[in-house]
């Protein structure tokens, strides 16, 4: 019996007709045509800057990705950033905590909400776009609740260094980004934690009889986009110097732009780490560099709605054409 | 039988059509008759479902033409192909889970009433009569078909076919996942069809089931045409012959192996509602079969033990130490291993490659510290791919794109991976051809004879027969009868299956 | 070895109707029931006129949620209709103030709904981009491009006869009138029509439905186009209402639709779901918005109390079907 | 009963009773920021950006426009207004920034939040940008310049005035606004909050609502409040441009016109129907447009060297002389109230 037919060395490299790739290609075209029109959008400067503000995004944007893999989502990351920050200035504020303390009192609840989420969607097996739109409302009037909708302010000088402070001449939000980053693509393209997620996404019965722990790694999805949520938090009241409880208001169509953008499917089973980042890059970028040569901030949007979906169109035809 | 004279109903010629990276059918000929039962026989692989498809107008040809009543037809959609009254019931169920019965028997064709509108009651009507055409009594149009067994939902789709008063019938295994009387009944239908001068086209790898239905058969061997023949001018070694280009001689090898101490003792299962106090012992070496009907809760007892739906009580001993199952993980932690019986919805992730969907079960093995050794990953599958002939153009390929019979082979081939204690294995030869039906029968046997205990449900009673040690028999949810090798025949079995009027005595 | 007997098996028998009524009926429980709760609290909550400006006031979400369902059902997504009822509503009125008969006033945003929604469903058909993709796209250009055009100016100085929500259909307020009429016929349709089914069966099973001779990728197209019809009937409740129309988008209006839908029991995954199911979701959630003030919550607390009454109502709907199936496994 | 709901903490600082003119407060210490190494653009052309708190709703449209006029009166202004679409601070941030590095000459701005606003506007003052805010505050060293449009005390105590003066004094009201976050709003309720319990003390909070930017959310909860209050209720505070027109809508739709009154802030064009049928008597707000108007003003004189810390008047083109308070603020004049006889004078 004949097995292999022949190797698949024949075709087009499998990388280069990767949704990824080709995206990264039309970045690249994109950045090259900005930047033509304007001399001060590729500048280092500038390009960290905007590294610093996209951060947040970026931090809830990774766990997003392993969420959508596992064809689940989840809606209520923007009020968990809301929650968190009015956690991390009531803690400090109103019980006195350490500020240190209050940080991780913050993350935590972020990381409680997000297994709560989890928890309800694997047991009492709510779909998570209800689970998560339901946690959306909840999690916001949380927040509201609890601080009286009063704002949080005065924090010491030594936080500020997390959100407006720099390493090496990089912004430190942005360092903890890359690290997190690097994190996300390895344990997603070569844990058993990453092919777990694939196999949820694609065919979430043949995961569980193949003896893979569906469940909880579908809480500790969750619970790592809540804990993502949480520490986006910090970094935003760092950045801002001030708690509100209608922080990461809207987030979460943010995050999943940049995430589908990347070409993460929002079936599930498909999607990477490095698609997102250029996703998320793209975006921003995109914003920027329109908003530098002049384009104004409504004018914009309606360039980043074609981009979005043009750029879909123009890699899945291209990649469509190349297999 | 065959009515030589007429045009034939249906006649293509030189058919060809190729995947990326595969010759799927290279100059194929075939015709149906009015009347006749014409089969396609062929390896795993070998282009069966491929060639219907085409005629049913789901793919397009390559090259070649398609005649109906000597005219040539072109087929863009399903829908031409139906209009020139070609109907089909392909491998892969292809229902709504969401919808009743009715309405997935229905769904394009519906009754209407003035207006225009759906007619609920007439197509409610209409549906409860097909189902009594059939003499299916355990079955209700109203039903939500998500919540139907293989089995049942296997039956939707031939009464959806039927619905069709279509003048082709195109059948693709649809014994796979019927027992024994329900292809008694499903032949009932054919011959009846037949009468009314219906030309149908008959895939099966079970070769007796041919000789009891088919007028004439055409083989395939990797997408050419090797023959045609009238089944009463051959025989079942000539057509394996000409199938897998050599000779098989036996079916069941059935080797006897040592037997030892038991592996797996379970007292007093109990899962409500499918599974009611089931105790059994399956030992080192020893294949015992599991025999029943339809909804009679094997695959139930198989997953309560596997973990997946864990007993409710009972007690699971494995190598005399009670352990609690709670869910799969616990369960190929003890060394079980569970081969489902729904390949597309439970055992196969479709879109993974052939590489992953080997390595899933067995990644805590192939990962230190959580890292996939993806060297050693690719090799374990490009191992199992060689050991159980998986007909693949490489690992890389999506498992979605093989055929029906070499997805279970994977599916198979991930669960021996993690080198088992007890095996089960669920319908593990539905849909796979003689030659590979033949191997993985020895490979049970090799297993066995390395102390692997197994345990084997299926709806083949020649293969419970066959291949099992002893044979249990389950009926709603309850063994009711037990026999040793020598003491099943096949009218103890079935009869015990049915459940006469004199209960069966268990033997001890 | 012919006819071999079978025997005869108990059989769960949970016809298709009453699977889906069940549904409703406990939405149609929780409105009642949430009402009367309220009533015992603070009785002007049961007043006809309370009860009748809250239905007045959410009408167009329960008719934009009707086509929600409608895209959700099919197995699609629109994250757009908040601003395709945004821009609809200004194109409306802009057309009303600029002098145009009242029916043109009326009908261009319903036409113009159905065009851009099935164009944005051929996009998703036809070039099989994932519907969120291509709506969150649309959601942004409909947005910037409003305030482009028009600044942010506000359109007043409306017509009088251009308040369609004025009116009254049989002594019942339009909007009402309105919600009632497309609820109906919508679920009849979806019930009795071929196209109805066939968006049940390619949100079920796209591939099955394309071998059942549907089109699935002609059963989308036109889901959007209806779902832009509803849209556009929506917009002209929502705009008639008040005698100003913000020439922005309703802030998180999307969000609300999609939350009635599947609140109502549309699953997400396509292949589920009854209209009725969303109108009466729609109902609750404004009911609970108004119950809130009723009685006397802190409003500082009113959106963790709404969120967990959604959740509430979905984990016990959850809660009921799962135990209505085991009951009805037997062997 | 304690607090109203949706006021904020800080201290406030009630006006007197009556019709007495405000009592000019104590001469502050300037305590604005300065932007470090300006270019010396005195007398040149500059280029300023003006980013609202939010564009696309009517009253920054109005300042846009005052903007726009500024910049054609004094000739060597070029100005644009751009920012987020909705009042969300993250996005302000982000928009300012951009401008930051595009190296504009100036920034106008009104906050969504004073302090998390703060480091992006120092940013801009250390890289020479000159910066000056109105409608909504900063902290005062992230900026040169307030244009104050009128203090949150003296909005407060036209509010309740004209609550008391159309219910009585011991009606009772209840209050719709935007956020309890949105900290105008949050201000200016707890300065009536003040005022009431100083001047009127009798009046009678009931409660107040949330109803975002939403038109139709805002005439949904005002129809609640009446619905809820029956007789109970006397007036509606509207605290938003977008609450008051849908406050008065719910209570013409309900028959109440005449039985419950609404006051607030709000912008002329929304209101005149409203006005014209006299279910609303007196509608507050200060002229948005002759806002941005000086807001420009106060930039180009900030470059000029013009303004400098420790005067105490600024020349605002037609606007006149306007007067430096709280050290660091301009302060444009007492609100406006539009009624029957005024309000088709207006077009914004
Ligand atoms: N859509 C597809 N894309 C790529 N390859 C395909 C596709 N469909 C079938 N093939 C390949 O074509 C060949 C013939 O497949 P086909 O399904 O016709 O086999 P079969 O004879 O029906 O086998 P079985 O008995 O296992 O069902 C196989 O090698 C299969 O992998
Ligand atoms: N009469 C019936 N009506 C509806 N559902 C049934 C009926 N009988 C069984 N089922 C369901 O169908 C499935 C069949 O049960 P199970 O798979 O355990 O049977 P089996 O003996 O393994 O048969 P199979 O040959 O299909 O594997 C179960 O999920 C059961 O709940
Ligand atoms: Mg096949
Ligand atoms: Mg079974």
């Amino acid at each position: 019996m004949s097995v292999f037919a022949a190797s698949p060395g024949r075709r087009v490299p499998k990388w280069l007709a990767r949704h990824e790739t080709l995206l990264a290609i039309i970045l690249v075209a994109a950045l090259a045509g900005l930047g033509a029109f304007n001399n001060r959008f590729l500048t280092v400067d500038n390009l960290l800057n905007q590294g610093r503000l996209m951060t947040e995004i970026g931090l809830i944007a990774l766990p997003m990705t392993f969420v959508i893999i596992t064809g689940g989502i989840d809606l209520s990351v923007g009020a968990i950033v809301g929650l968190s920050a009015v956690m991390l200035g009531y803690s400090w504020k109103t019980f006195g905590f350490p500020l240190p303390l209050a940080i991780a009192f913050a993350l935590a609840v972020g990381g409680l909400a997000g297994f709560v989420n989890g928890f309800v969607i694997t047991r009492v097996k709510v779909p998570p776009l209800i689970m998560t739109i339901a946690t959306l409302a909840l999690y916001r009037g949380l927040a509201e609740g609890v601080s009286q909708a009063r704002s949080v302010r005065g924090y010491p000088e030594w936080f500020y260094g997390l959100g407006q402070g720099e390493w090496l001449g990089v912004p430190t939000q942005l360092l903890l980004l890359v690290v997190l980053i690097v994190i996300a693509g390895v344990a997603l393209d070569r844990t058993t934690f990453g092919r777990t997620l694939y196999a949820i996404g694609s065919n979430e019965t043949a995961a569980r009889f193949s003896a893979l722990d569906v469940d909880r790694t579908k809480v500790v999805i969750y619970t790592l986009s809540g804990l993502a949520s949480g520490l986006a938090a910090v970094v935003l009241v760092s950045r801002v110097t001030t708690t509100r409880m209608d922080m990461g208001m809207g987030y979460e169509l943010d995050v999943i732009a940049a995430v589908v953008l990347g070409g993460t499917s929002i079936f599930g089973g498909a999607g990477t780490i490095w698609g997102t980042v250029i996703g998320l890059v793209m975006i921003q970028l995109l914003k920027n560099g329109l908003a530098l040569t002049g384009v104004k901030g409504d004018a914009t949007i309606v360039v980043i709605g074609v981009a979005l979906i043009m750029s879909t169109l123009i890699a899945s035809s291209l990649q469509r054409r190349r297999e | 039988m065959s009515a030589a004279a007429t045009v034939p109903l249906l006649e293509v010629k030189g058919l060809e059509k190729s995947f990326p990276g595969v010759r799927a059918l290279s100059g194929v000929s075939f015709d149906v008759r009015p009347g006749e039962v014409h089969a396609l026989l062929g390896e795993n692989g070998a282009g069966k479902s491929t060639l219907i498809k085409i005629v049913s107008g789901v793919y397009q040809p390559d090259a070649g033409e398609i005649l109906i009543d000597g005219r040539a037809m072109r087929f863009a959609a399903p829908e031409d192909a139906r209009r020139a009254g070609v109907a089909t019931i392909y491998q892969e169920l292809l229902l709504f889970p969401e919808l009743t019965v009715a309405e997935n028997i229905f769904l394009g064709h519906a009754p209407r009433a003035s207006g225009g509108r759906i007619d609920w009651r007439a197509m409610t009507a209409k549906a409860e009569a097909l189902l009594a055409s059939l003499d299916i009594d355990d079955l209700a149009a109203d039903q939500v078909v998500g919540s139907l067994s293989v089995g049942h939902r296997q039956r939707v789709e031939i009464l959806r076919a039927l619905s069709h008063d279509a003048r082709i019938l195109i059948m693709d295994e649809p014994t796979a996942a019927l027992t024994e009387a329900d292809v008694t009944r499903l032949f009932a239908i054919v011959r009846r069809l037949k009468e009314r001068g219906v030309g149908i086209v008959y895939i099966s790898h079970r070769l007796d089931e041919l000789f009891q239905i088919a007028d004439r058969v055409t083989v395939l061997r990797d997408g050419a045409w090797v023959g045609a023949r009238d089944m009463a001018d051959t025989n079942a070694a000539e057509l394996v012959q000409m199938m897998v280009g050599r000779r098989i001689d036996n079916l069941f090898p059935k080797i006897a192996a040592p037997i030892g101490a038991p592996v797996l003792q379970a007292r007093g299962l109990v899962r409500n509602p499918t599974t009611r106090d089931v105790s059994l012992e399956v030992r080192a070496g020893e294949i015992v079969g599991l025999a029943g009907l339809v909804g009679s809760g094997r695959s139930e007892l198989a997953q309560v033990l596997f973990g997946i739906t864990p007993a409710e009580r009972g007690e699971i001993r494995l190598d005399g130490q009670a352990v609690r199952i709670d869910s799969p993980e616990r369960a190929r932690a003890g060394g079980i291993a569970y081969v489902p019986e729904d390949r597309g919805a439970q055992g196969l992730v479709r879109a993974m490659s052939v590489l992953h969907n080997f390595s899933l079960a067995a990644l805590g093995g192939l990962s230190r510290l959580g890292f996939i050794d993806r060297a050693a990953e690719r090799r374990m599958a490009e191992a199992g791919v060689l050991r159980f002939g998986v007909k693949t153009s490489s690992v890389d390929e999506l498992a979605g794109r093989l055929s029906g019979g070499n997805q279970q082979k994977i599916v198979l081939g991930k669960w021996l991976a993690n080198n088992p204690k007890l095996l089960i294995l669920d319908e593990p030869t539905r849909g796979i051809d003689v030659g590979a039906k033949a191997e993985i029968h020895r490979l049970m046997c090799e297993l066995a004879g390395e102390g692997v205990a197994i345990l084997m449900i299926s709806s083949e009673l020649p293969e419970v027969l066959g291949m099992s040690d002893r044979v249990l028999v389950m009926r709603e949810g309850r063994l009711v009868a037990e026999f040793d090798r020598a003491h099943a025949t096949s009218q103890a079995v079935g009869a015990a299956m049915m459940g006469g009027d004199d209960p069966m005595e268990r033997a001890a | 070895m012919s006819a071999i007997p079978v025997p005869r098996l108990a059989l769960p028998r949970a016809g298709i109707f009453r699977r889906f009524a069940s549904q409703e009926a406990l939405l149609a429980l929780a409105v009642i029931g949430l009402a009367i709760a309220v009533g015992f609290v603070n009785p002007r909550f049961l007043a006809y006129r309370n009860l009748a400006d809250i239905l007045l006031g959410n009408a167009y979400i329960a008719i934009a949620a009707i086509g929600m369902s409608m895209v959700i059902i099919s197995g699609n997504i629109d994250i757009s209709v908040g601003a395709l009822i945004g821009v609809l509503a200004t194109v409306s009125g802009s057309l009303a103030v600029a002098g145009a008969p009242t029916l043109v006033a009326w009908i261009v945003p319903v036409v113009l709904g159905v065009l851009v929604m099935a164009a944005q469903g051929a996009v998703v058909a036809y070039l099989r981009i994932p519907a969120i993709v291509v709506t969150l796209g649309m959601m942004s250009i409909l947005k910037g491009g409003l305030i482009s055009v028009t600044g942010g100016k506000w359109i007043t100085d409306l017509p009088q006869g251009f308040h369609l929500a004025d009116l009254n259909l049989l002594g019942v307020p339009m909007p009402v009138a309105i919600m009632v009429v497309a609820t109906a016929l919508a679920a009849l349709w979806m019930r009795y029509s071929a196209s109805g089914r066939a968006i049940y069966a390619t949100g079920g099973n796209a591939e099955a439905a394309r071998l059942c001779g549907v089109n699935p990728q002609r059963t989308v197209v036109m889901v959007f186009a209806l779902h832009g019809f509803f849209a556009g009937i929506a917009t002209l409740v929502y705009a008639t209402q008040l005698r100003v129309i913000q020439s922005t988008t309703p802030p998180g209006l999307e969000l609300t639709v999609i939350t009635a839908a599947v609140v109502g029991g549309v699953s997400i995954l396509g292949g589920v779901g009854t209209v009725v199911g969303a109108t009466l979701a729609a109902i609750l959630i404004a009911e609970i918005t108004s119950a809130l003030v009723f009685v006397n919550i802190s409003p500082y607390w009113t959106d963790s109390l709404r969120g967990g009454l959604i959740l509430a109502t979905v984990i016990a709907d959850i809660v009921r079907r799962r135990r209505r199936a085991s009951r009805g496994r037997r062997i | 009963a304690g607090k109203w709901d949706g006021g904020d903490d800080l201290a406030t600082s009630p006006l007197e009773c009556g019709m007495g003119p405000a009592a000019p407060a104590a001469p502050m210490k300037y305590d604005g920021g300065q932007p470090t190494n300006a270019a010396d653009k005195a007398g040149k052309e500059i280029v300023v950006v003006d980013v609202p708190k939010l564009i696309g709703i009517g009253y920054f449209n109005a300042t846009a426009k005052g903007i726009q006029d500024a910049a054609k009166d004094i000739g060597n202004v070029k100005a644009k207004t751009d920012g987020p679409t909705e009042a969300k601070i993250d996005e302000q941030i982000k928009f300012i920034d951009n401008y930051i590095t595009s190296g504009v000459d100036g920034i106008l701005f009104a906050a969504n939040d004073p302090v998390a606003i703060a480091p992006v506007l120092k940013k801009a003052l250390s890289k020479g940008i000159h910066v000056v805010g109105y409608d909504a505050n900063s902290t005062p060293d992230a900026r040169e310049w307030f244009v104050n449009q009128s203090p949150f005390n003296g909005i407060a105590k036209s509010m309740v005035d004209a609550m008391a003066k159309e219910t009585g004094e011991d009606g009772s009201f209840a209050i719709v606004t935007s956020t309890f976050t949105t900290p105008n709003q949050a201000r200016w309720i707890a300065e009536m909050q003040a005022y009431a319990a100083k001047c009127h003390p009798k009046l009678n909070w009931l409660e107040t609502v949330e109803a975002q930017e939403d038109n139709n959310l805002s005439f949904n909860q005002a129809t609640t409040l009446i619905n809820k209050h029956g007789d109970k209720l006397k007036g509606i505070f509207g605290m938003t441009s977008v609450a008051t027109p849908a406050s008065a809508e719910a209570v013409t739709k309900a028959g109440q016109c005449g039985k419950v009154a609404v006051v607030g802030l709000a912008t002329p064009n929304a209101m005149k129907p409203y006005v014209h049928s006299d279910c609303v008597k007196s509608v507050v707000l200060w002229n948005p447009i002759d806002l941005g108007y000086a807001a420009t003003y106060v930039m180009r004189a900030a470059v000029d060297g013009k303004l400098k810390p420790g005067d105490t008047s600024v020349d605002a083109g037609k606007l006149g002389k306007l007067n430096v308070i709280n050290g660091s603020e301009i302060l444009l004049g007492a609100p406006y109230i539009f009624d029957k006889a005024n309000i088709d004078k207006f077009d914004f």
